[in-house]
Formats: structure tokens, C-alpha cells, sequence
């Protein structure tokens, strides 16, 4: 089973107050070296067996249609997701950041709207 | 179930255990320590179905016959509310207690029905989620009985407003309360939020629900007439709150789905306000013979529950169960307590319709049984039958406990502490610093930061809601009939007294619906005690509840349900006695009600009372 | 006068809004989310309520429902629509209004008693008011801060089709971090309306703070009526 | 400037009612590709220079102590992004999907609570 990542932010000018948020709690927890933090989406679509370039097509354009807004949001990144579990794999570790993206540099989405 | 231990995973029997795989291995080493059971419990479960249970079956049992859902220490008491119901106080009660929900007739055909719960534990540890699925829990009782719910309450008790873990606590359980209740679309008509350092590690969190039904819509739970369908429908079922119970977990499936099984349920309210109008679009339909909603212990429970109070038996195909988790087994799908799901019995004429209705809401419906002509529960896996029990024996004959019970030492030494021995202010400096202290302690202070973050208005009915110290909604809209409620307690008093207390409280709800102008008609309690195994405590919880039931019989107005929660406690150390009391009453026309505070600038103020 | 109510899978006011439009003598038609017909009315509400369960965003999914087929070219075409709340934010979604409506700054659901200035009083939800009055109804929600480009903003500020800003508090704060404190807004004709604050909730002695909801039925009612009467 | 992205989904055994609504969505605008979908959460996280192994660590950190909710929530990765910018870069194109992940492969978190 394969899995897609769409990845999703609000626009760098839309305020964003989760992030504006996290960002005022962090120095508070001692956590002093961030200048700024912005909160997105990430989606994870799981599909039967590999995924193909249709499967990627179509989650493109599900991330344009329905999962993001162009009004305030931008599809960041549209890519595979290597561990091929249906979500993040066993959930022990989680460890698919270092697998996840590059190895589809291809794919990403880069025309909204 | 919440308070289940981790236990060591057992070896997993390599068959399925079926009724007939049991009766052939009597000797078999089962885990009915780590599912909770006592030892003389274990061997009347063997002596009611003549052979060891299946795990299955110790599923079913442990999980029914728990604290939690056998009232098994508390049930003795309960004699008290009967003994001091009287034929004058029963006259407008059409459904009691032992429904998932007391019913009074408010008249003009109209019936209400509320009922207050505790989702304390879980909201301790995961504050947000727990206390939706305390919201969503309470609606769904109401629901069952066939009515639309229309308003929610929540009394609340945190520890210390300073603690830094009350600003984990308070604010992930009020924003789980509004998630849910916004979301769901019912107005938050009021409730309560006390600080004190009892509930530091023990927070209360009872969520109160009100509905209202044409008195011929009455529904019950109960499964009869031989051929009926048994209909799960709702969200699907997975692993959902036997995540403590890993006993009963494979750990051999480690492929082919998430094998974790979280202890943490989580709500999702879009779900259960579809499901709301689903009923109600089937029992307008007329198709539902009897229906029972899915909360603590899940399967076990609804299919128990509606074969006993029915007059046959049940037969269930468990692996048509739809699952969000293909992983399960058979065990655990009868424990799972994923929300947001409900159980209908529908004779065969109605399923066509029935099934149109759930298909028009996009609902998932299933038909996973019958009733039989037979007096057993019978359940069956891939063919193979698993649970053969009496559902009797499962649902309502579990084991009841005369626990022993003392009046705490310490209580002569607290009485005698007055406050008659405590300085009083003697300048007028004094004063107003002692009054700007009380009017800024977080128990009297104003409450907007919570109570904004509910919806108070939605459905349209909502005649007070907050600041008042009652809620009140419009049930009729042509002639404005409804009903008014409110909730409260001092705990601190119900600790020096626990039978005054408890009237204290009892007295207070009722004053407090009876200032908005209706007559108080009905009782609901919820009582949040420590361990029943403390003597202390267990006189505490008699007490009160001769209290409650004493003073109900005094007033007139009987106790339609409740909901007891124990081991409220942090090591030995048990919170204040709290039994939290709220009082319905009805009013002919609530646009007629009067609120509290000062209404025009040249009013006259009058003391009542003494 | 028939106006229809939308209900979506988690609408929550719709009751509300039909009770509302009786209220004000007009006759309310139910609309289901799932049928491209319009049943032929002369004005649509969509009522505030969590659709979808608002998960994705406010009114992300309702926006594809087949109801909305047939109502974004009616809206186009001249139909008065009304978008409360969560009606508003699938108006957004729709782009039959411009901006969009994201979580309150301070992060929390919030349901008080607030007060607006109706600023165009010639739309067809709004021409019972006067252009300045100050009115005061409920406002519910957790994602009502109204959020557009500055050009878009400027845009509506100078066609007038600012219809409601928050009146701010003390601080010059309004109550969701909206930009511009813009609580509802207009498209170019005036006929689709979306606002956070929900008028069905001031209609009816006894419940809700005021009676300043009724302006937004009444408004309507005659509207449909005069235009028949032309017509 | 540089920018670490980390990304939170909930765990696998807990359910997604935002995912499941999005998946139930998804055929009705005529996908049918997708087995199941789950949504999580993304930060984008801002530092003023290059991204130097502490900010990293504190990263982590903070994914674990703020940014998730180890009840059910598990962090899948924390990485740097790549293109330097504050957040997904000028918004047009938002062409990070190549570039970001990958890089730090050996960074991701493990060690939920
Ligand atoms: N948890 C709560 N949920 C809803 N309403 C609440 C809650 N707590 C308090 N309220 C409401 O807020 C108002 C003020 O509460 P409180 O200050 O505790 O009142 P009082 O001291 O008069 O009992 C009351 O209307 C009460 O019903």
C-alpha cells in the first residue's frame, strides 16, 4: 500500500494565529532561537498497492480543488511518501523524515491556482 | 473501564477459543485478574455458564461486572431512592430509574428527559478528548430513549486556578466541552466551575443532557419479538478504549494494520449530530422496535442489555461488526468503546425502510443478529460460536457488594474548627479588602472566559443560559412550554456533613429553578466519590444518598437517574464528596421567566426567607 | 414569499433561520444539501452550522454539494442568497464572495452579544436598516475572521459592499481578529450577502438579546414582494 | 534565514474524523483512488541564519514537548527545510517539494515521551 503527501501553509501574508501562538509559547518553554512559526496541513492519502503517476495526478489536483483554499493557502508539496505505509508506518519512531520527499523531487506542485 | 492497569500481555491462544474449544479445556490459565474480576467472581462466572468463559465471554463479564458499569458497590443503596419515592412523586414520572434515562410528563403530550454523567478520569488524561466524549456520551443516552436532546450542562471542578497543570487541564476540558457541544449544535445552558486543591489530581468533569419527545415516542432498550433485526449503525468500531487491556490484545498481528490499541477515545461530533437527526428520522418513521446507545463497554453492553430487557434471546454474527481497524479480535471488538455508534432492533417489514433512512444520512448500517425464541446470547465469530451466556446473568445480575462503611475520625476535629473562631475585618479598609478578595477568588469570579466559549443560542430556544443560575428552553414553540434546570453542589460542605450537604445541594438546585418561575419536577445526581473501598468514603456516599433521597421525598420531586463515579482520588487521598445535583422544573410559558440581577434602575429589593 | 433553508450534513441553525423566516411572515422551504433543485424559491439562507463537521475548512466540503450546483449560477444570475456563518464561509468557499474566513485570532470559540454597524442599507438583505445604524446580535463561531488581499479589501471598501463591521471594544480590538473589522460583506449586486453574526438568533421576544435580527427577513420579504409587484 | 519543518500526525490507532471526512469527500468530486486519509499538522519553524544542529535539537525538542500531544499524537519528522526561506518560500510555486526532506535524512524523531 502506498501513501501520498500533501503538504499545505497558509500564505506567507494570511495572519496565522496557531502559529503565532506555538510561536509565543516556545520562549516561555526556554526555546529561544525561533524567529517565526506558521502552522499548515499535512495530508497523507493512502492508496492500494504503488502508487502511480495517475494516483499523483490526482492528488494534485485534490490538493487543488479540496484540500487547500487558494485564497489564503498554497499546496506546498504533493510527493510519496517512501515507507509505503498507510500512515507514518508502525508509529514507533516515525522515522520516514529522512525517506519522505526529495526521493520524488519531481512531483512537487508548484502552480496554485 | 478507565481505570483498568496495564497488565503483561498473556500468551495467545493459538484457536480461536470457542464455547465448544472451552467446555474441552476447563484448566486453562485465564486472565481474569488483569481484566479486574475478583476470584469468588471468576467462579460464579464459571458456575452461571457450567464451564470456564471464553475470553470472549470474560470480555463480556469482566468489562459488564466492572465498577463502572454493575454499580456493584453502590447498587445496595440504591434501595433509599425507591423507599422514599412516593405514588404522589411517581405520578408524573413515565420512565424511572434504570433506563439509560429517567422520563417526566411536563405536560400537553410533552416528555422530558436528563440525566447527569462523569467522564472525570479521562478528561485527567486527555483533557480535550475526554471531556468531548463525556458530552457525547450523555447525549447519546438521551437519544435512546427516543427524544431530541436540547441542551447540555457541565458542571466542573478543577484543582488550584495557579497549578500549572490546571492550565493543561481547564482549558483543554472547557475547549473539549465547546468542541463537542458547539459542533453538535446544542446550547450550553449552564453549569458549574469550582477550584479547589481536592480535585488537583482528580478533576470532575459530568457533562448534563436534556431532551425533550411527544410522550407517545418513548423508546426503551430492549430487544424482543423473535426474527427482529439487531442493527449496529454509527461510526465504525476499532480499538477504542482497551488500550489498558492489552491481555487481550494479539500481539502476534504485527503486520497488516495498527496492532496498538489506544486508551484514548476520541469524538467526533459531526458524526453523532448526524446520527441525532438519523434517529429521529427513523423514529418518526415509526421503524425502530428498541434501541440502546454504545458508551462504556460498548458491544457487551448494548447487546446484553437489549437481550435482557427483552423476552427472548439474541443471536449476534460478530465479524459482520465493521471495523476502522481490521486487526481486532473478537474480544476486543465486544469491549471497543468507539463512540459515536448505536444499536437498533428492527422487525424485517421495517428493515427496507429503516436502511433508507440511514442510507439518506450517509450512516453505516449493519445487520448483525436477530432475536431468537431462545433465552441465551449467542455469539458467533467466522460460524464458530464464542459467547453462549444468559444475557441475565451478563447484564444485571452481576455481583453487588455491602461494603463496609465507618464515619471518618477526622470529621469531629473538622465540625469543630469554626469559622466563629476566624478574625473579622473591623475597618472599613479591612472590608473592602476582604470583599475585593471574595468577589476576585476564582470560585466567585466571573465565569465569561468560559462560558463564552459555548454556543448558548443554537436551535433558538434558549430563554437564560449564562450568568443565571438557571438554564432555561422552550420545548413547545406554539405555547412557549418548557422547562428550566440548574446543577450545584458544595462539596465543602457535603465534606462536613455529607447528608446535609448533599441536601444543601439539592436544596440550592431547586431554589435556584424555582426563582425562574417553574415548578420543580424532577431529579437528577451525579455522585463523584473516592474509593469504595474506604470505609469513610463509603459512608459518605450512604449518607448523601440517604440525604438526597430524604430531602427529595420532602420536596416532592423523585430521582429519575443519575450516575455514580468512585476511586476519585489521588493515592489514598479521596476528593471532597461531590454529589452533584441537578433539578428540572417546568414553566407553562418560559418567554415568563424571570432572571436574576437587576432588571430596571428604580426596583425595590425584598429579603425572602431567613 | 418562499425563501429556502440549506441543510447540510451538520448544518445546525437551519431550524433557526426557517423559524426566523416565518417569524417575519415569509414561508421557509427546506433544502436538502443532496438535491440540485431549488424547488423554485425566491431567495436562499444558508444557515450557520458545522458542515462536514467544519474538519477540513469551514465549508470545504459543502461547497460540492449538488445543492450548490444549482444555487452558485441562481446567485449569479440574481437570486438573493444570505450566508450566516457557516453559510458565510461556504460562500467563500464557493467564491461566490470574496476573502475567507479563518480561526479567530485568539483561538477559541467564542458566543457573545455583539454589536455591528450596518453600513449599506441597499442590499437585498439589509435595505429595512439604515446605512450607519447600530444593531445587536449573536456572534458564534471558532473561524470567523474575515481575511482578503489588501487589494480586495480596498476593493470592497470602495464599492460599498462592506455591509456589517464589528464595532470595536475599548482596545480597538473586535471580537475575531477580522481585517478591517469587516463582520459581513456583498458581492457587486448586492444580492449575496455572507456575515459571521447570526440575525435568527434577535427575532423573537424572550430569546436572544434584541429583535435588530428581524431587518434582515423583513428586508427580503419586501424586496420580493415590491419586485412582483413590478414585475 | 533558515526554516525547520516539522511534521505531526496522529498515531495510526486513533481515529480521524477530519481525514474521514475528507476521504468520505473525495469520491464525490470523483477520486476514487484513495484507500483512506489522514490529516496532520506542519510547522515551519523559523531561525535567523543557517540552521545549526541546535536549533535542530531544540527543534525536536519542542516537537515533543509542544507541538504534539504524545497521548495521540506522533511527531514523523523534523527536518530542515531547504530553501531558506521563512516559509515555503515566495508562495509562488512553493516549490520546495523536491528540495525539502531528504537533506537531513538522519534527523527524524524516534522517541515519542
Ligand atoms: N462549566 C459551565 N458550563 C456552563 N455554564 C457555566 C459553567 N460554569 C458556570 N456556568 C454558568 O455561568 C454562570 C455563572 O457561574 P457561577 O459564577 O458559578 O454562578 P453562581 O456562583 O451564581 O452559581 C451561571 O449561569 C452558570 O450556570
Amino acid at each position: 500500500m502506498g501513501s501520498i503527501v500533501v503538504d499545505v501553509m497558509l500564505k506567507p501574508e494570511i495572519l496565522d494565529p496557531q502559529g503565532q501562538a506555538v510561536g509565543g509559547a516556545l520562549p516561555r518553554l526556554g526555546f529561544n532561537g525561533f524567529t517565526d512559526v506558521r502552522q499548515g496541513k499535512r495530508f497523507v492519502l493512502s492508496v492500494d498497492g504503488d502508487v502511480t503517476d495517475e494516483h499523483l495526478a490526482a492528488a494534485r489536483e485534490a490538493a487543488e480543488k479540496l484540500l487547500s483554499n487558494p485564497v489564503i493557502e498554497d499546496v506546498v508539496s504533493v510527493h510519496v511518501l517512501e515507507d509505503g505505509s498507510s500512515d507514518q508506518g508502525g508509529s514507533e519512531g516515525g522515522s520516514e523524515g529522512g525517506s519522505e520527499g526529495g526521493s520524488e523531487g519531481g512531483e512537487a506542485e508548484g502552480d496554485e491556482q | 473501564m478507565s481505570d483498568t492497569q496495564t497488565v503483561q500481555p498473556a500468551p495467545v491462544a493459538p484457536v480461536l477459543d470457542t464455547v465448544q474449544h472451552a467446555a474441552e479445556t476447563p484448566d486453562v490459565e485465564q486472565p481474569w485478574a488483569e481484566l479486574g474480576l475478583k476470584a469468588d467472581e471468576y467462579a460464579t462466572i464459571r458456575e452461571i455458564i457450567g464451564r470456564r468463559p471464553t475470553i470472549a465471554e470474560l470480555a463480556m463479564y469482566s468489562v459488564m461486572w466492572s465498577e463502572h458499569c454493575s454499580y456493584k458497590s453502590s447498587k445496595i443503596h440504591f434501595k433509599l431512592w425507591g423507599e422514599n419515592t412516593t405514588d404522589e412523586m411517581r405520578e408524573k414520572l413515565l420512565v424511572g430509574i434504570g433506563e439509560n434515562a429517567g422520563v417526566v410528563d411536563i405536560g400537553d403530550g410533552w416528555a422530558v428527559t436528563f440525566k447527569v454523567e462523569s467522564h472525570n478520569h479521562p478528561s485527567y488524561i486527555e483533557p480535550y478528548q475526554g471531556a468531548a466524549t463525556g458530552v457525547g456520551g450523555i447525549i447519546r443516552d438521551i437519544m435512546s430513549m427516543g427524544a431530541r436532546p436540547i441542551a447540555v450542562m457541565d458542571p466542573l471542578r478543577f484543582g488550584n486556578l495557579h497549578h500549572p497543570d490546571t492550565q493543561r487541564v481547564l482549558p483543554g476540558v472547557v475547549a473539549g466541552v465547546g468542541g463537542y457541544g458547539n459542533c453538535i449544535g446544542l446550547p450550553n445552558i449552564g453549569g458549574e466551575v469550582v477550584f479547589d486543591d481536592c480535585y488537583q489530581g482528580n478533576p470532575l468533569v459530568n457533562a448534563l443532557c436534556v431532551g425533550a419527545m411527544r410522550v407517545e415516542d418513548i423508546h426503551l432498550a430492549k430487544a424482543s419479538g423473535a426474527g427482529n433485526k439487531v442493527i449496529l449503525f454509527g461510526a465504525r468500531t476499532g480499538g477504542d478504549g482497551i488500550g489498558g487491556v492489552s491481555v487481550l490484545a494479539s500481539e502476534t498481528f504485527d503486520e497488516g494494520g495498527p496492532t496498538k490499541r489506544p486508551a484514548v477515545q476520541v469524538g467526533d461530533p459531526f458524526a453523532e449530530k448526524v446520527l441525532i437527526e438519523c434517529c429521529l428520522d427513523l423514529y418518526r418513521a415509526g421503524v425502530v422496535d428498541g434501541i440502546q446507545d454504545l458508551g462504556g463497554a460498548g458491544l457487551s453492553c448494548a447487546t446484553s442489555e437489549l437481550a435482557s430487557n427483552g423476552d427472548g434471546g439474541m443471536q449476534v454474527e460478530l465479524d459482520l461488526v465493521p471495523l476502522r481497524d481490521a486487526s481486532l479480535q473478537p474480544q476486543e471488538i465486544l469491549m471497543s468503546e468507539s463512540q459515536e455508534r448505536m444499536m437498533a432492533v428492527v422487525s424485517p417489514e421495517h428493515l427496507d425502510e429503516f436502511m433508507a433512512i440511514t442510507d439518506k444520512w450517509d450512516v453505516e448500517a449493519t445487520v448483525i443478529g436477530e432475536v431468537t425464541d431462545g433465552d441465551h446470547l449467542v455469539i458467533t465469530w467466522h460460524g464458530e460460536t464464542i459467547v453462549d451466556v444468559p444475557p441475565r446473568s451478563v447484564a444485571h445480575e452481576g455481583p453487588t457488594y455491602d461494603r463496609p462503611l465507618a464515619r471518618p475520625a477526622y470529621l469531629d476535629e473538622l465540625n469543630a474548627s469554626s469559622a466563629a473562631a476566624l478574625a473579622r475585618p473591623e475597618t472599613g479598609e479591612e472590608i473592602r479588602a476582604q470583599l475585593l478578595t471574595l468577589i476576585g477568588s476564582p470560585n466567585l469570579c466571573d465565569k465569561s472566559w468560559i462560558t463564552d466559549q459555548y454556543d448558548r443560542y443554537v436551535l433558538g430556544n434558549t430563554a437564560l443560559a449564562q450568568p443565571d443560575d438557571s438554564g432555561v428552553v422552550r420545548v413547545d414553540e406554539e405555547t412557549g412550554r418548557g422547562v428550566a434546570v440548574s446543577t450545584d453542589c458544595n462539596s465543602r460542605f457535603a465534606k462536613l456533613d455529607p447528608y446535609a450537604g448533599a441536601q444543601l445541594a439539592l436544596a440550592e438546585a431547586y431554589r435556584n429553578v424555582a426563582t425562574t418561575g417553574a415548578a420543580p419536577l424532577a431529579v437528577t445526581d451525579c455522585l463523584n466519590f473516592g474509593s469504595p473501598e474506604d470505609p469513610g468514603v463509603m459512608w459518605q456516599f450512604r449518607e448523601a444518598i440517604r440525604g438526597i433521597a430524604e430531602g427529595c421525598r420532602f420536596l416532592g420531586v423523585p430521582v429519575t437517574g443519575g450516575n455514580v463515579s468512585f476511586y476519585n482520588q489521588t493515592g489514598d487521598v479521596a476528593i471532597h464528596p461531590t454529589p452533584v445535583i441537578g433539578v428540572l422544573g417546568v414553566m407553562d410559558d418560559v418567554s415568563k421567566r424571570s432572571g436574576s440581577g437587576f432588571r430596571s434602575d428604580d426596583a425595590h429589593v425584598y429579603l425572602l426567607g431567613t | 414569499m418562499r425563501i429556502g433553508v440549506v441543510t447540510f450534513p451538520g448544518s445546525l441553525d437551519d431550524r433557526d433561520a426557517a423559524r426566523a423566516v416565518r417569524e417575519c411572515g415569509g414561508e421557509a422551504v427546506p433544502l436538502w444539501h443532496g438535491d440540485a433543485d431549488l424547488k423554485g424559491v425566491d431567495a436562499v439562507i444558508l444557515p450557520g452550522g458545522f458542515s462536514y463537521g467544519d474538519y477540513l475548512r469551514c465549508g470545504a466540503i459543502a461547497r460540492f454539494a449538488p445543492v450548490m450546483d444549482a444555487l452558485v449560477p441562481a446567485a449569479q444570475g440574481g437570486l438573493p442568497v444570505l450566508g450566516i456563518c457557516n453559510g458565510f464561509q461556504v460562500l467563500t468557499e464557493s467564491h461566490l464572495l470574496p476573502g475567507a474566513l479563518i480561526r479567530n485570532d485568539h483561538r477559541k470559540f467564542n458566543c457573545v452579544d455583539q454589536r455591528l454597524v450596518v453600513e449599506n442599507a441597499s442590499t437585498a438583505w439589509t435595505s429595512d436598516f439604515e446605512a450607519g445604524q447600530e444593531i445587536t446580535i449573536v456572534l458564534k463561531n471558532g473561524e470567523g475572521g474575515f481575511v482578503a488581499d489588501e487589494r480586495t479589501l480596498d476593493e470592497l471598501e470602495g464599492e460599498g459592499r462592506v455591509v456589517f463591521r464589528y464595532v470595536p471594544d475599548a482596545q480597538g480590538r473586535n471580537p475575531n481578529g477580522s481585517y478591517r473589522h469587516i463582520a459581513g460583506i456583498t458581492n457587486e449586486r448586492g444580492n449575496v450577502v455572507g456575515l459571521m453574526p447570526h440575525p435568527e438568533h434577535a427575532v423573537e421576544e424572550g430569546y436572544g438579546p434584541s429583535l435588530d435580527g428581524r431587518g434582515f427577513f423583513t428586508s427580503i420579504i419586501k424586496q420580493t414582494l415590491e419586485s412582483a409587484a413590478t414585475a
